[in-house]
C-alpha cells in the first residue's frame, strides 16, 4: 500500500471538483423545469392521429383499416368503424382508443400504417390522476393538426406530405388516363 | 425577584462602560463576559451553580450542532461537485436550508421499532452514543482560555470516553434483531477496538514532548515564545505558525497516523464498514428510522468533530494562527483575530479533506482493515514514538536528518512487509 | 466459424441420422452420453463447450400421406405421429474454433419424460436443463440439483408446453376489455 | 419437487457444514447491490461464506411464450427488454437469426451503421459495469457518475438516431428503420475522439488505486478449463486467458473488415475482469473510428415482405454481445409466428459458477464477484 | 456537591441490586455498566481525575464491553433465563449477612480516630506526581506487570487463532 495510486485518484476527483465549476463539458446536468430541453426531433413517446385542414373529424387521414391494431405487439389500439345514418360503413373510425398505460412507444404502428395517419408524439408530460380513464386516449385526445405535426417533427412531416402529394398526383394521373381512355372508347359507339 | 433583575441590568450597564474603554485584547471579550457572568452567578446560590455549568456546556452543544448542520450541507454540495452534478440547490439559496429540511423530515418520519427487537436496547443505543460524542467536545480548547473543562488529564479522559462508542454501536446492532445489523455490529467492535491502539499511541508522542496531558497546555506549547513576544509583526505571525507540531518530522508522521485512525474511529470513508451500504445495507443502523436515526447521524458527526478537534489541538496548534498583536493594546498575549476563528477554520479544512476522501476511495475488506491497523499503523506509531524520543535529546541539525531517514525507511519496510504475496499489481495483458 | 463435418460421427455411430432440415443429428436417448463423451475426447471434434440447450414441444398430429392402399390406387392415408419433446444441444469447439454441432434427442410420449442429463460432462447445462425441467417438464436423470429455475416451487404446470392454458388471474380493470376473449 | 439425485460432477464443490451454527442470511431481492431482483441464500461462518444458493425468476415474464403468439416483426420491440442496458445488440442478434432463417441480405450502409451502433452499446455497457463494480467496492457514486455522464452523450446519439434512449427498436430484418444523418455521424466522430480522455482519467482514478487492487486481486479466480466447461462467454472468459471472441471467430456481419485486438487476462480474477472491460472499450473505439471513416452511402434496408413467412426450418444465430455470446434459436413451421423462439442468455449461463467462485471468500467479496460477472436480470429471467 | 453525591450513590445501589436480581442477562450487564459509571462519578467528585479516568477506561471501556460481547455473542441468551432466584431460605441469609456486616463495621468505626481537619488543603495536579512516583519508586513492579500482560495477550491470541495448516 505505497499510496501513490490513492493520491493519483484523489487528484482526479479534485480536477473534477474544480472542473465542474469551469467546463460545460463536465457539468452535463440539466435542471428539468427551468433548465434546457433535451427533446430531439426523432424522440417518440405516445402516438397521435394527424388531420388536415381545420375540422379534426372531417380532415382525418385514418381510414380505420385496422392494420395498426393487428400489428401492435401489446395490443393497445382499439378501432370501431364509423357508420353513417343509413348504416353504411364509412371510411372513418368512430372509436379510436389507445391505452397509454399499455403502449410502450415502439413505433410499429407508424411503420405499418399505409395512410401516414398515425405518428409518434414527443410530448412526455402525460401524468394523469387516475390510471384507467386518464390514460385511455380516445379519438378527440389523439387527433392533432398537421401544423402541430410540422412543429414537432419538421423533417418527418415534410417527407410524409411529399409522399401524400406524390400519391395524389399518381391518383390524378390514373384518373386522367382512365377518363382519356373512356373518352377515346366513347366516340366509336 | 424583581429587584435582583434590575440590579442585574444596572450591573451590566456599569460593567460595559468600564470595559469598553480599554479593549486591549479583542479576542478576550467572550472570556471577560463569561468571567463576569460567573462572578454574578456565584452569589445566586444553587441556581447560579447550575447556570454557570450550563453556560459552559450549552454553547458548546449549540455551536457543534450548528457545525453538524453546516457539514451535512458541505458534504452533499462537495460530493455533488466532485461527481459533476449540482448539490442540493432547491431549498433556500444554494441549498443552505437543506439541513433544516432534513431535520424536519427526520422529526416527522415514523419511528419503526421491529417487533422482535429488544425494546430497551433498541431505545438505549442512540442515547448512549450521544454521551461520548458530546463529552468528547468538552476538552477542546476552542480559543485562548475558551475551554469547557481544562482538567490536567484531558487527553486520557477523551480516549476513555471514546471507547464507549463501540459499546453503543454493538448494542444497536444486536438489539435490532436483524442479521445484517448483527454483522454490522460485529464489524464495528472489531474496527473501533483495534483502531484505538494506533490512535492513542500516535497521540502519546505529543504528550511526551509537551509533558502534560492538559489540552490548553499542549496548545500553548505550540507557539515559539521568543518570536511571539518580539515586536516585529512578521515574527509574531510566524511564531504562532511555525511552532505547530506538524512541522516537526515526528509530528507530521504522528498527524498522518492520527488522521487515518480518526477516519477509522469515526467510521468515515475507506473504513466505513459498520454501515457499508453495498454489503450489509446500513449495518447497525438498518432498523433505525425517524429521529433515532438522526440522533445516530448527529452523534457520528459530532464524534468526527471531536476527534478532528483533538487532531488540531495536538498537531495543528489548536487556536494558534498567523496573528499579530493589535497595535493599540499593550498586553503581549493579545491577538487581533480571535483564536476560535483559526480553530474552526482548521476543523472545516480537515472535514473537507474527509469529504474529499469519501468521494474518492472505495472501502476496505474487514480482514484488510484489521491487517492495516495491527500490521501497518501500530508499528509505525511505535517507531514514531522511538524516533521522537531520540529527536528530543538530539541537537536539531543532527535530529532532523536522523528522524526523517528513519521514518521513511520504516515506512518502506512496513509497506513491503504488507504487500501480500498472492497479489502482483503489475498485470500484463496479452492481445490475441 | 467452419462447421463440423458429420461424416466421421455417422460412421462411428450408425444409428445416428440427420433430421428433416439436414444440419442436425437425431440421437436416441439411451446412448446420448456415450456420443457426448466421444465428442469431447476425439481429436476431430474436441467440443469443449455446450453453448445452448433448448427444449421444443411437438404436439401429436395427424398428417395425410400419399400411399398405396390394397388396390394400388393412391389415396390419402391418415397417419398420426405421437407427440414428443425434443431437446436440442449446440456444441462448439473453442480449441479448433469449429462451428455448431447440433444434436437432437427426442423423447417418446409427452408426459413424465425422462432424458439423460449432460450436467456431469458440461457445467453449462446445469441451469439450462433446470429451465427445461421447469418449463417443459423433462426430468433429467443424473442432474445434481434439479429444481425449478424460474417459476416458484409450488407451481405445478409446465408453462412452455403448447397445450398450456394460462390461469385467468388478471387483475381487476373497471373498463371492460374490448379484446375478444380477454377480460382485462 | 426438489429431486437432487445422481452424483455431483467432478468440478462441483460439495460443502459439508460442520456442526457449527451458521448465520443464514438471505441477500434477498431487496438488496442494494444485486443489480435487480435476485436472491442469494448465503450461509455465513462469521464473515466467510460456507454455501451460496442463487434464486432466479423474480423478473420472469415468459418472453419466449409471448414470442410464439406474435409475428416475427412484432417481437422486435420485446427484444429491447431482454438486456435493457444494451438494447441494440439484442435487436441485432434477433435480426441476424431471422436473416439467416429467411436468408435476407443486408446492404452495405446498414451493416456499417449496425457495427457503429453495436460498438457504441458495448461502450455504454462496459462503462456501466465498471461504474457499478466500483460502486459495489464502496466508492459511493463518484466513478459511477463519471460513467453515467459519458453514457448520457451516447444515449443522446441513440435518441437522435432511433427516437428512444434505451428501448430503441431500431433494427429491422434486412437493415435499419431510418437512415442516419451526416450531422449524427459528425457528432459521433466528435464523441469517439473525446472518449479516450475519459478513459485515461478513469485509468488514473481506478486502476492504480491500492484499495481497488487489494480488494479485487486474487478474488474469485476462475480457471481456464472450468470457464470453458461451464459455457462462460464474453469478457469473463477472456479474463481467464481463453482467446474466444465471436467477432473474430464467427466474424459475423462485416467484422472481418476492421482490424482490432482482443485483450486477454492472466489470472481470471475480479481485477482482470474489471481491467478487461476498460481495455475492450479502447478496442471498440478503434473499431468505431474505422467504421466512421469508411461508411458508404446507399439504401439502408433490403426488400422484405411486410408480413414475413419464412419457409419451415431452424436457425441458431449468435453475436458477441457486451455480456457474452447472445444466441437466438428459431424454429419456423412456415406460419407467420415462430414455432419455437429461444434466447441463449449469456448472463444466466455466466452465473453458473457464482457459487463456485464465492465459496470460501468473505461476505464483501461475493458482492464484488457478483458485480464483476456483469448480469442484467431482464436477460437472466426472460 | 452533596446532591450529586446522593444521586450517584443512589445510582450505585440501584445498579448493584439490579445486576444481581434482573432475569435478563443483557439488562444485568447494562446495570453493571451503570454501576461502574456511577463509581467513576464519585471519583470525579473527589477531584481524583486520574482514578476516574482509569475507572472509565478500564471498567467501562474494556471489562464492561468485554462482558457485553461475551453475553451477546453466545447464543444461549434468550432474554429471560427463567430460573427462579429466590431460594426459600433467603430471609435467613439476609439476616446472617447483615449481622456479620455490623459485627465488623462498628468496632472499626469506633476504635479508629478520624482526623478533624481535611487531609489535604490544596490539590495540585496529581497526574504529574503519579507519573513521577510510577517511574521512580515502583519501576520494577511496572516492568513485571508489562511482561505479564504481553504474555497474557500472546496466550490469548494463540488460543483464539484458527488452527494454521502447517
Amino acid at each position: 500500500m505505497n499510496g501513490q495510486g490513492i493520491l493519483k485518484g484523489m487528484l482526479v476527483t479534485a480536477k473534477n471538483f474544480f472542473g465542474s465549476y469551469v467546463s460545460r463539458e463536465r457539468l452535463t446536468t440539466v435542471s428539468y423545469p427551468e433548465g434546457g430541453n433535451t427533446i430531439k426531433e426523432q424522440s417518440r413517446n405516445i402516438p397521435f392521429l394527424v388531420f388536415d385542414g381545420e375540422d379534426p373529424v372531417a380532415g382525418m387521414r385514418c381510414t380505420a383499416c385496422q392494420k395498426c391494431e393487428k400489428a401492435c405487439p401489446p395490443q393497445c389500439i382499439f378501432i370501431e368503424k364509423d357508420k353513417d345514418e343509413r348504416g353504411k360503413a364509412l371510411q372513418r373510425p368512430k372509436v379510436f382508443d389507445i391505452d397509454a398505460s399499455v403502449c410502450m412507444g415502439c413505433q410499429i404502428c407508424v411503420e405499418v400504417c399505409p395512410f401516414e395517419s398515425i405518428w409518434m408524439d414527443s410530448n412526455f408530460e402525460l401524468s394523469t390522476f387516475n390510471r384507467f380513464e386518464g390514460l385511455q386516449f380516445n379519438r378527440e385526445k389523439l387527433l392533432k393538426s398537421n401544423t402541430y405535426f410540422h412543429k414537432i417533427h419538421p423533417q418527418q412531416a415534410q417527407a410524409s406530405d411529399d409522399r401524400l402529394a406524390e400519391k395524389e398526383r399518381k391518383r390524378l394521373e390514373r384518373e386522367a388516363a382512365r377518363r382519356a381512355e373512356k373518352s377515346a372508347s366513347e366516340p366509336q359507339v | 425577584m424583581q429587584d435582583t433583575l434590575n440590579l442585574f441590568v444596572m450591573n451590566i450597564g456599569q460593567w460595559l462602560s468600564a470595559n469598553l474603554g480599554t479593549l486591549n485584547n479583542p479576542d478576550q471579550i467572550i472570556v471577560e463576559i463569561a468571567r463576569w457572568l460567573r462572578t454574578e452567578f456565584g452569589n445566586w446560590g444553587v441556581v447560579g451553580f447550575i447556570l454557570a455549568n450550563l453556560m459552559a456546556t450549552v454553547p458548546l452543544i449549540a455551536v457543534f450542532s450548528g457545525c453538524f448542520a453546516l457539514t451535512t450541507w458541505l458534504e452533499r454540495k462537495g460530493l455533488g461537485r466532485i461527481q459533476n452534478r449540482y448539490g442540493p440547490n432547491r431549498v433556500g439559496p444554494y441549498g443552505l436550508f437543506q439541513p433544516m429540511a432534513d431535520g424536519i423530515k427526520m422529526l416527522l418520519k415514523e419511528d419503526i421499532v421491529p417487533e422482535r427487537a429488544d425494546k430497551i436496547g433498541h431505545f438505549l443505543a442512540p442515547v448512549i452514543i450521544m454521551i461520548p460524542a458530546m463529552t468528547g467536545l468538552v476538552f477542546l480548547p476552542i480559543g485562548r482560555n475558551i475551554i469547557a473543562a481544562s482538567i490536567d488529564s484531558a487527553l486520557l479522559f477523551f480516549f476513555a470516553i471514546g471507547s464507549i462508542v463501540s459499546l453503543s454501536v454493538f448494542m444497536a446492532g444486536w438489539a435490532s434483531h436483524n442479521k445484517f445489523s448483527l454483522v454490522g455490529g460485529m464489524r464495528a467492535i472489531a474496527q473501533l477496538v483495534s483502531y484505538e491502539m494506533p490512535l492513542i499511541l500516535s497521540a502519546v508522542v505529543v504528550v511526551m514532548f509537551v509533558g502534560s496531558m492538559n489540552t490548553s497546555v499542549i496548545v500553548e506549547a505550540q507557539q515559539i515564545k521568543s518570536w511571539v513576544t518580539s515586536d516585529a509583526p512578521a515574527l509574531q505571525c510566524l511564531g504562532q505558525v511555525l511552532g505547530w507540531h506538524v512541522f516537526q518530522p515526528w509530528g507530521l508522521m504522528g498527524f498522518l497516523l492520527l488522521f487515518v485512525s480518526a477516519l477509522a474511529e469515526a467510521n468515515r470513508s475507506p473504513f466505513d464498514l459498520p454501515e457499508a451500504d453495498s454489503e450489509i445495507i446500513a449495518g447497525h443502523l438498518t432498523e433505525y428510522s425517524g429521529f433515532k436515526y438522526a440522533l445516530f447521524f448527529l452523534a457520528e458527526y459530532v464524534n468526527t468533530f471531536a476527534i478532528i478537534g483533538i487532531c488540531t489541538t495536538l498537531f495543528l496548534g489548536g487556536w494558534n494562527g498567523p496573528n499579530i498583536r493589535p497595535p493599540w493594546s499593550d498586553d503581549p498575549q493579545a491577538l487581533l483575530i480571535p483564536g476560535f476563528v483559526w480553530f474552526f477554520l482548521k476543523i472545516f479544512v480537515l472535514m473537507g479533506i474527509m469529504i474529499w476522501i469519501r468521494g474518492t476511495l472505495p472501502r476496505l475488506r474487514i480482514d484488510q482493515l484489521m491487517g492495516f491497523a495491527w500490521k501497518f499503523l501500530l508499528p509505525l506509531a511505535i517507531i514514531n514514538l522511538l524516533v521522537a524520543g531520540c529527536f528530543y535529546h538530539m541537537e536539531w541539525y543532527f535530529g532532523w536528518p536522523f528522524s526523517i531517514l528513519i521514518l521513511c525507511k520504516s515506512y518502506a519496510i512496513v509497506v513491503r512487509l504488507n504487500k501480500s504475496k498472492l497479489v502482483n499489481s503489475n498485470r500484463t495483458y496479452t492481445y490475441a | 466459424m467452419k462447421p463440423f463435418d458429420i461424416q466421421p460421427l455417422t460412421q462411428r455411430f450408425p444409428f445416428v441420422h440427420a433430421d428433416a432440415f439436414g444440419n442436425a443429428l437425431i440421437v436416441p436417448a439411451k446412448n446420448l452420453v456415450s456420443i457426448v463423451e466421444w465428442i469431447q475426447a476425439s481429436r476431430l471434434y474436441l467440443c469443449d463447450t455446450l453453448s445452448n440447450v433448448t427444449g421444443v414441444d411437438f404436439l401429436p398430429k395427424v398428417i395425410e400421406e400419399e400411399g398405396k392402399d390394397s388396390e394400388g390406387n393412391s389415396v390419402k392415408i391418415k397417419k398420426n405421429i405421437p407427440g414428443y419433446i425434443e431437446v436440442v444441444y449446440h456444441f462448439y469447439s473453442i480449441e479448433l474454433k469449429r462451428g455448431p454441432l447440433t444434436i437432437k434427442v427426442r423423447s417418446n410420449g409427452r408426459d413424465n419424460v425422462r432424458l439423460p442429463s449432460l450436467m456431469p460432462h458440461y457445467r453449462s447445462a446445469e441451469f439450462q436443463e433446470r429451465e427445461i425441467f421447469d418449463l417443459y417438464g423433462v426430468y433429467f436423470e443424473g442432474h445434481y440439483d434439479l429444481r425449478r429455475l424460474l417459476m416458484w416451487e409450488s407451481f405445478e404446470d409446465f408453462p412452455m408446453r403448447k397445450d398450456y392454458v394460462p390461469p385467468n388471474d388478471n387483475e381487476y380493470e373497471p373498463i371492460a376489455s374490448r379484446h375478444s376473449g380477454g377480460d382485462a | 419437487m426438489n429431486t437432487s439425485t445422481g452424483y455431483a460432477p467432478r468440478n462441483y464443490k460439495i460443502v459439508k457444514h460442520k456442526d457449527k451454527t451458521l448465520l443464514e442470511v438471505a441477500m434477498g431481492p431487496h438488496h442494494p447491490s444485486t443489480h435487480g431482483v435476485f436472491r442469494m441464500d448465503v450461509k455465513l461462518d462469521g464473515e466467510t461464506i460456507i454455501d451460496l444458493i442463487p434464486y432466479f425468476g423474480y423478473l420472469h415474464r415468459n418472453h419466449e411464450k409471448l414470442a410464439e403468439d406474435m409475428t416475427y416483426f412484432s417481437t422486435m420491440p420485446y427484444t429491447d427488454r431482454l438486456d435493457y442496458l444494451c438494447s441494440m445488440t439484442n435487436n441485432w442478434a434477433y435480426a441476424l437469426t431471422v436473416e439467416k432463417l429467411a436468408n435476407i441480405s443486408v446492404p452495405e450502409r446498414a451493416e456499417y451503421i449496425r457495427v457503429i451502433i453495436g460498438e457504441l452499446t458495448r461502450l455504454v455497457n462496459h462503462m456501466l459495469l465498471v461504474g457499478f463494480y466500483i460502486n459495489d467496492l464502496g466508492a459511493i457514486g463518484t466513478p459511477l457518475l463519471y460513467a453515467l455522464r459519458e453514457r448520457e452523450k451516447i444515449l443522446d446519439l441513440f435518441e437522435w438516431a432511433s427516437g428512444a434512449r434505451m428501448m430503441c427498436n431500431y433494427l429491422r430484418f434486412g437493415g435499419i428503420r431510418e437512415d442516419v444523418s451526416d450531422e449524427w455521424l459528425a457528432s459521433c466522430n466528435k464523441l469517439v475522439d473525446a472518449f479516450p480522455y475519459f478513459l485515461d482519467e478513469y485509468d488514473q482514478l481506478l486502476t492504480g488505486n491500492e484499495i481497488v487492487i487489494s480488494r479485487s486481486q486474487g478474488v474469485g479466480v476462475l480457471s481456464k478449463e472450468l470457464a470453458i466447461n461451464a459455457g462462460i462467454t464474453g469478457p469473463m472468459l477472456r479474463a481467464s486467458g481463453v482467446n474466444y471472441d465471436l467477432r473474430k471467430t464467427d466474424s459475423y456481419s462485416i467484422y472481418d473488415r476492421f482490424n482490432f485486438r482482443v485483450p486477454l487476462g492472466q489470472f481470471g480474477d475480479c481485477y482482470d475482469r474489471f481491467m478487461l472491460r476498460l481495455l475492450e472499450m479502447r478496442e471498440s473505439i478503434t473499431i468505431l473510428k474505422q467504421a466512421l471513416r469508411d461508411i458508404p452511402k446507399g439504401e439502408i434496408q433490403s426488400k422484405v415482405p411486410p408480413v414475413l413467412k419464412p419457409k419451415p426450418g431452424e436457425a441458431y444465430g449468435r453475436i458477441e454481445s457486451p455480456k457474452g455470446e447472445l444466441g437466438f434459436y428459431l424454429v419456423s413451421d412456415g406460419s407467420v409466428n415462430p414455432y419455437r423462439y429461444r434466447v441463449r442468455p449469456p448472463s444466466l449461463i455466466n452465473l453458473t459458477l457464482l457459487r463456485d467462485l464465492c465459496i470460501g471468500h468473505k461476505l464483501a467479496d461475493t458482492i464484488i464477484i457478483f458485480g464483476s460477472i456483469d448480469i442484467v436480470l431482464g436477460e437472466v429471467d426472460r | 456537591m452533596i446532591i450529586t453525591f446522593c444521586i450517584l450513590s443512589v445510582f450505585i445501589i440501584i445498579g448493584a441490586v439490579s445486576t444481581i436480581r434482573l432475569h435478563n442477562i443483557v439488562y444485568a450487564v447494562f446495570s453493571l455498566m451503570l454501576l461502574f459509571s456511577a463509581i467513576a462519578g464519585i471519583f470525579l467528585l473527589l477531584m481524583a481525575e486520574f482514578v476516574a479516568v482509569a475507572q472509565i477506561l478500564i471498567y467501562l471501556g474494556a471489562v464492561g464491553v468485554l462482558i457485553l460481547f461475551a453475553v451477546m455473542l453466545t447464543h444461549s441468551v434468550t432474554g429471560s433465563s427463567g430460573k427462579n432466584i429466590y431460594s426459600n431460605g433467603w430471609g435467613w441469609g439476609l439476616l446472617l449477612s447483615l449481622s456479620i456486616l455490623f459485627a465488623t463495621l462498628l468496632p472499626a468505626i469506633y476504635f479508629s480516630d478520624f482526623p478533624s481537619d481535611p487531609a489535604v488543603e490544596i490539590i495540585e495536579p496529581s497526574v504529574k506526581k503519579l507519573g513521577m512516583e510510577m517511574m521512580h519508586s515502583c519501576v520494577p513492579a511496572m516492568w513485571l506487570i508489562a511482561i505479564l500482560l504481553t504474555a497474557a495477550l500472546i496466550g490469548g491470541i494463540v488460543i483464539a487463532a484458527p488452527p494454521q495448516k502447517r
